[in-house]
C-alpha cells in the first residue's frame, strides 16, 4: 500500500486470484487487506489462520460444514426464474434465493461455518457485531445450534431501528450488548468487538459477519459464502441452460456479493455488476459507495477502499438500508475494482424503495433493503442491454425492513377492489 | 542524535532517577486552544509526552480515550493541526514527544511528507496501535529517513521470538502492555506482571516502559524495579476531562 | 351426520382413505366433511370441484405446480436432525423445516398451487381470509406471483396484534380489510370472506388457508400439503435410514398437520399424534383444542368437530398462538380421531412457551408459537418412549410471533458473560 | 292440514290482496322481553312471519342482521328459549311462522325433538341457509314427519334442472333470493330481477317470495306482478334497531 504497486498485469492478478494464490502470504489481495490489528491480537489472528489452514479444507470440517448447510441452513437455496421482472425489463431474469436460507438471509452460511470453526478452536465463547442485526441473529442462531454462548455488539442506533431483530437475538439466547460509543452504528459495533476480543484474545472467538476485517477474515468469510455462487452457476446451466450475461449482488461489507461473484470470476464474457448504497447523494456522508466514492486507507484491520475526509477520519454515512450502512468494504473488492474484473456502482434510497416495490408486485417476494440495492443496478442495465440473461443475488428478505417500509407507503398495489 | 535516541536517553534519565514517566493525553482535548498550556503542564512532571492524534476507530481504547477522541475530532483537531500548532510552540517544549497515532491519519497524511513535518514539530517517535510490526516496514523506513522512531509494542501474550524481535526492532523505547486488553479497563494489574515486565526488560535494549492500566502511586511504585517507566493514559485524560490540573495529580504519581 | 354411523371397521375406513376413495362423492370422510353453505356459492363450490378434478392430476397442473414449489417456494425444505433436543430428550428427533418455505410457512404450499387453480379457473381476483397473517402474507405473495389481485380478510384483534404480517402483506400488494364483526379474529375472517365470495361467486376465487370449510376444501388443501409429507418420508429414509416411530404437528386448522400425516397413515407402526392448543385451560373458551375438548356441529361449511355451547353457538378460544385460535378442525382430522388412527391431544401455554424456548436453544431455530405446541407433544412422548425416533413437523417461523414472546421474558438464555 | 301448508295458503292469499309480506325479525331483537310484543306488531302487516334464530356465525348475512344476532345471543336467546317463548304465546299468534336458522342451532337441539317443539310452537317451516338441498334429507324428513317444511332457497344462478328440482322439493314457499349477495347488501336490485322471479314463479308449483335487498315501496311494487311477495328483512331489522314502531314501516310497505 505504501508506494503504489507498478502496473501490473490486470490479467495476471485475476489468475493469481483464480489459481488461489491470494490472498498472498501477508494476506493481500494485491494492493489490499492485510492485517492491522493491536499487537494483543496477531497472536489471535495467527491462531486463527492455522485454523483455517488446518480445518477449511479438511475432509471432516468440510462434511460437517455442508451437513450443516444442507440439513440446517437448508441449502442449497432456490434459484428462481423471475417472470414478472423478466417480463417488465426485456430480459431473462434469475433470483438466487439467499433469503430462503434459514434465519432469512445469507449470514448463516458464515455464522455456522465460523461457529464450527470456533468449536474446533476450542472457544470458551463467541462474539460478534451485527448492524441490520441480521448477522446477529445468524451467529446467535448458529451458536445455539453448536452449543457455544455468544455476546451481540450493536450500535445503540440500530437497536432502536432494528427491534425485532434484537428481540430475536435475545430468545435464542444471545446478549446483546448495546454499543453507546461513535456513530453507534456498525463501525462502532465492530470497534467495540474487536476491544472485546482484544480483552481476552485466547478464549474468545470473534465471529465477524461480512468479508472485511484483518487477514484472515476477508478469506475465510468467502470461502463460508461461496457455496452462494457455486450453486448458482450450477442451477443456471440446469435451469436455463447457460450461463448468465450479468451477474448482480448488493455490497455492504460485500460478503453476500464475494460469495456470489467468485464462481464467475472465471467466466470472461459475464459481466459482474457490485451495487453499494447510494444513500440520498453523491456527497461524502450521504451515502456508503464506498468503492464508488471513497479513497483507499485502513479500516477496522484491513487496507481497503474507505469513507474518509482528507484528515483520514472516517466518515459517518447515509442509506436507508442499515446492512449497508458502513464505511469500509471487503478488501478483495477493492482488489477486483482495481483490476477491472467488477463494476461497482450506486444505488440511491428512492430508486431502492421503488426497486423492493417492483420485486414484490412481479414476484412476490420481500427483499431486503440491502438487496434492493442489486435489483436498481439490474433494472437499469436491463434497461442498455435488451435481451440477455442476468442473474441476481436476492441476499435477505425485508421482513426486518417493514418499520423502514411503512414510513414509504407503496404505490405499487394491485388491490382485489371488490 | 537522532530524534528518537532523545526519546531513549529522557528514559533512561527519568529511570535513572527512580522511573520514568511517560503521560499520555490527547491533542486539543479538553479545548484546543489550550493544547500548548496542557502540554506545558504535563510535560512538568514528564520525561516524555505522548500525544494522542484522535481517530475515528480507536480500536484499542477504552472509553475514556474515546470520548476524548470523538471530542477533540468534533473540535477541528487533527495530525495536521497537531504538527502545525506544535511546530508554532517548537521552542517552548523540549520534553521529547511521541505521537500516538492510528495508522489512517498517518497514511492520509502521506508518510513523505510526515516525517520531516513530525520532526520539525518537534516529534520523535510514534505509536501506532494498529500497525504490527509484520505491516510497518513502509513507515518505519519513511520515519527512520528523518530519525523518527516507531514503538513496537510488547503484550503479555507475545511468544518469545516475536518479543525478541519486536524488542530489536522498536525505537525509542519498548511499549510493554500489561494487560490483554483496551486502555482505561478497569481491571487490576494482574499478577504475574512484575515477571513479565523483567522478562522484557531482560530482553530489551531500549527502555522498557509498561502501559495500560497505570493510575496511581500504588501502581507505579509496584513496577518501579521491573521496567524504566510507566505509561499514564486514561487516568489523565479523566483528570483532563474533569477539568483539574494535571500537575497535581502527576506529581503525586512521582512522589511517595 | 343426522343418525350415529353404524359401527364400522376403522381399517376398513383407512383402507378406503387410503385408496382415494375418500372424500366420497358427497365430500365426506366417514361422517365428517360435506357441503354447508348458502345455496349462492352451490354453483361456485361446484365449478371448483370440477376445476379440482380437472387440473389437480393434469401433467401440465402437476408440472407448473411442482415448479413453483421448488423454484420459487424452495422446496424440498430441509430435514434437520436436532442434535440439542435429541440429546435433551433422550430421543432422535428430526425436524421437517416449512419454515424455511418462502414466506416462513407450509401455508405457502397451498397459496401457490391454489393460485395457479385460480388462474385456470379464470379468477379475476382472490380473496383469503387470515389469522395469524401467515396465510394472508402466504396468498398476497402468490398472488402477485401469479398475476391477480388480492384482498385479504383479517379480524381488527389479529390486525392490531399481528402488525408486522399485516404491513407485509400490504407491500405484497394485497388490500387488508378490517373484520369488525363477530369475534374479530380467524372465524369471523372466514365469515366475512364468506360473504364476499356470496356476493361475487363468479369472478372470484375464495383461497382458503387451511384443510376446513365446505368441500372440496378440505380435501384440496390436503392435496396441496402432501408434499411435506411426502418429502419428509423419503428425507427419513434416506437421512435418518429409517422411518420414525412417531410423527407429531400442530393442529389450528390442520393443513400442516394433514399434509405431514397424510404420507405416514399407511406405515402402521407410525405412531401419529396432533398437538391443538390447549391455552389457559380445559374449559370452553379456555384453549382452541377442538378434537380433544369438543363436539360434532356444522361450522363453516363442513360437519367436523367444534368448540360450541348446549345451544350450538360457536364458542370463542383462547390461546397464545393467533393461528391456533380456531374454533373448528379440518374433517379429516375428526375422521382420522374417529377411527383411531391419530391421536389428538391438546398443549398449554406455558408448557408452549417453554418448548420454544427449549428449541431456540438446543437448536437455534425459532420456531412459531404454532409449531411449539408439537413439541411440547412430542417431548412429553420422548419422556414415556425413551430412544425413539420422532420426526416432528416445523410448521413455520416465530419472527411473527417477537410482540407476543418479548411479554414472556426467555429463562434459558445461554449468555456468553465476559 | 299440514303445517307447511298454512304457509303456502296464508302467501296464496296475500299474493291475491296484491302481494304478500313477509318481514323477518331477530327473535328477541331488541329486548327478548318484547320478543312476543314485537312479533304481534309485525304480524299485524304479515302474511307469515320469519323468525331468526340468532347463530354466532351468520354467514349469509350482512351487518344489520349480524348484529342483531351478536346482540340477541348477549342477551341469552336461543333455540330453546325462541320455541318455548313462542309456545306459551302459542294462543294469541295466528300468523304462521318461518323460523330462519343456520344449521348448528338446529343440530345443536337435535332433529327428533325439535320437530315435535316446533310444531307446538307453531312453527310451520325452517329456513336454513347453510343448508343445501343436497345435505338437507335428514333435517327435512324429520321436519317432514311432524309436517314442517323446508323452505328452499333459489338464485339467479342456480341452473335450470337444480331450480326445478329445488322448486319440487321445498315446501311451504319457495324463496327466491333476488341478489348474489348478503342480506342488507347495499346493492339495487338487478335489472334482471323481473324476468329472473317470472320464471321461477312458473317453475314452482309453490308461492315464490322473493327477498334480500327488498327496502321500499317502490321496491314491493316493483316486483309485485313477478312474485306472490316479497320478505323485507335488514330494513326492518333496521326499524327495530331504531327503536321504531314496525307497524308504521310495515304498513307503508303495503299501501301505496
Ligand atoms: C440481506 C442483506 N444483504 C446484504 C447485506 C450486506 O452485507 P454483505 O455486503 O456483507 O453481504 C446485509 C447485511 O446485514 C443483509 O442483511
Ligand atoms: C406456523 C403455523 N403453523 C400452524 C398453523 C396452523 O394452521 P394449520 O393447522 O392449518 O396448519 C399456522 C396458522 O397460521 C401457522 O402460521
Amino acid at each position: 500500500m505504501q508506494a503504489k504497486p507498478k502496473e501490473q498485469d490486470d490479467a495476471a492478478l485475476l489468475a493469481a486470484l483464480l489459481a488461489g494464490e491470494l490472498p498472498d502470504a501477508r494476506g493481500r489481495f494485491g494492493a489490499f487487506g492485510g492485517r492491522y490489528v493491536p499487537e494483543t491480537l496477531v497472536p489471535a489472528l495467527e491462531r486463527l489462520e492455522a485454523g483455517v489452514r488446518d480445518y477449511l479444507r479438511e475432509p471432516g470440517f468440510q462434511e460437517e460444514f455442508c451437513h450443516e448447510l444442507f440439513e440446517w441452513v437448508g441449502r442449497p437455496t432456490a434459484l428462481t426464474p423471475a417472470r414478472g421482472l423478466s417480463r417488465a425489463w426485456g430480459a431473462d431474469v434469475w433470483l438466487k434465493r439467499e433469503d430462503l436460507a434459514h434465519t432469512g438471509a445469507h449470514k448463516i452460511n458464515n455464522a455456522i461455518g465460523q461457529a464450527l470453526l470456533a468449536k474446533r478452536l476450542g472457544a470458551k465463547r463467541v462474539i460478534a457485531e451485527t448492524g441490520a442485526g441480521q448477522h446477529g441473529v445468524a451467529s446467535a442462531a448458529a451458536c445455539a445450534r453448536i452449543g457455544l454462548p455468544c455476546r451481540v455488539y450493536m450500535g445503540a442506533v440500530d437497536i432502536s431501528r432494528q427491534a425485532p431483530n434484537v428481540d430475536r437475538m435475545r430468545r435464542l439466547g444471545a446478549e446483546v450488548v448495546a454499543v453507546e460509543s461513535g456513530d453507534k452504528t456498525l463501525r462502532a459495533a465492530i470497534d467495540e468487538a474487536l476491544r472485546d476480543w482484544v480483552s481476552d484474545p485466547d478464549g474468545t472467538y470473534y465471529l465477524l459477519g461480512s468479508a472485511v476485517g484483518p487477514h484472515p477474515y476477508p478469506y475465510l468469510v468467502r470461502e463460508m459464502h461461496r457455496c452462494i455462487g457455486d450453486e448458482a452457476r450450477a442451477q443456471m446451466l440446469k435451469q436455463a441452460g447457460k450461463l448468465p450475461d450479468a451477474v448482480f449482488a448488493c455490497v455492504g461489507g460485500g460478503s453476500n456479493a464475494i460469495g456470489l461473484f467468485h464462481a464467475f470470476l472465471g467466466d470472461p464474457d459475464v459481466e459482474i455488476v457490485g451495487v453499494e448504497a447510494g444513500g440520498i447523494g453523491s456527497g461524502l456522508g450521504q451515502n456508503a459507495a464506498t468503492l464508488a466514492t471513497g479513497t483507499p486507507g485502513v479500516l477496522q484491520g484491513s487496507y481497503t477502499m474507505i469513507l474518509q475526509d482528507p484528515n483520514g477520519q472516517v466518515q459517518e454515512t447515509q442509506s436507508v438500508s442499515a446492512g449497508l450502512d458502513y464505511s469500509g468494504v471487503g478488501p478483495e473488492h477493492a482488489f477486483l475494482q482495481s483490476i477491472g474484473r467488477v463494476r461497482y456502482e450506486a444505488a440511491g434510497d428512492a430508486d431502492v424503495l421503488d426497486a423492493l416495490d417492483e420485486v414484490c408486485a412481479e414476484e412476490g417476494i420481500l427483499t431486503a433493503l440491502e438487496t434492493a440495492h442489486a435489483f436498481v443496478g439490474a433494472r437499469e442495465w436491463a434497461r442498455k442491454n435488451p435481451g440477455k440473461t442476468m442473474l441476481i443475488g436476492n441476499s435477505g428478505r425485508g421482513d426486518k425492513d417493514m418499520s423502514t417500509l411503512v414510513q414509504h407507503p407503496t404505490t405499487r398495489a394491485r388491490h382485489a377492489g371488490a | 542524535m537522532q530524534a528518537h535516541e532523545r526519546i531513549t536517553e529522557a528514559l533512561q534519565r527519568g529511570a535513572a532517577e527512580g522511573g520514568a514517566l511517560v503521560p499520555f493525553m490527547t491533542a486539543g482535548y479538553p479545548e484546543p486552544d489550550t493544547f500548548i498550556e496542557t502540554l506545558h503542564a504535563v510535560a512538568e512532571h514528564a520525561d516524555v509526552v505522548e500525544i494522542g492524534v484522535p481517530f475515528s476507530d480507536p480500536m484499542a481504547d477504552g472509553m475514556t480515550i474515546q470520548r476524548s477522541s470523538f471530542a477533540a475530532i468534533e473540535k477541528g483537531v487533527s495530525l495536521r493541526w497537531i504538527l502545525e500548532t506544535l511546530t508554532e510552540h517548537r521552542e517552548d517544549i523540549d520534553t521529547p514527544l511521541v505521537l500516538m497515532s492510528y495508522l489512517n491519519p498517518l497514511l492520509a497524511y502521506g508518510y513523505d511528507e510526515l516525517g520531516a513535518a513530525a520532526l520539525k514539530a518537534g516529534v520523535c517517535g510514534f505509536i501506532v496501535p494498529d500497525l504490527p510490526f509484520e505491516e510497518s516496514a513502509a513507515f518505519r523506513e519513511a520515519m527512520q529517513a528523518h530519525g523518527i522512531g516507531l514503538v513496537q509494542l510488547v503484550t503479555p501474550a507475545t511468544p518469545a521470538d516475536r518479543l525478541e524481535t519486536l524488542c530489536r526492532e522498536s525505537r525509542g523505547f519498548v511499549y510493554a502492555v500489561t494487560i490483554t486488553g483496551i486502555t482505561g479497563g478497569g481491571a487490576e494489574l494482574p499478577a504475574e506482571v512484575t515477571d513479565y515486565l523483567e522478562n522484557v526488560s531482560e530482553v530489551s535494549s531500549l527502555p522498557v516502559c509498561a502501559g495500560f492500566g497505570i493510575r496511581s502511586r500504588a501502581d507505579v511504585e509496584r513496577l518501579a524495579g521491573a521496567a524504566a517507566g510507566v505509561i499514564v493514559g486514561s487516568a489523565l485524560v479523566e483528570v483532563l476531562e474533569r477539568g483539574d490540573d494535571p500537575r497535581a495529580f502527576l506529581a503525586a504519581l512521582r512522589t511517595p
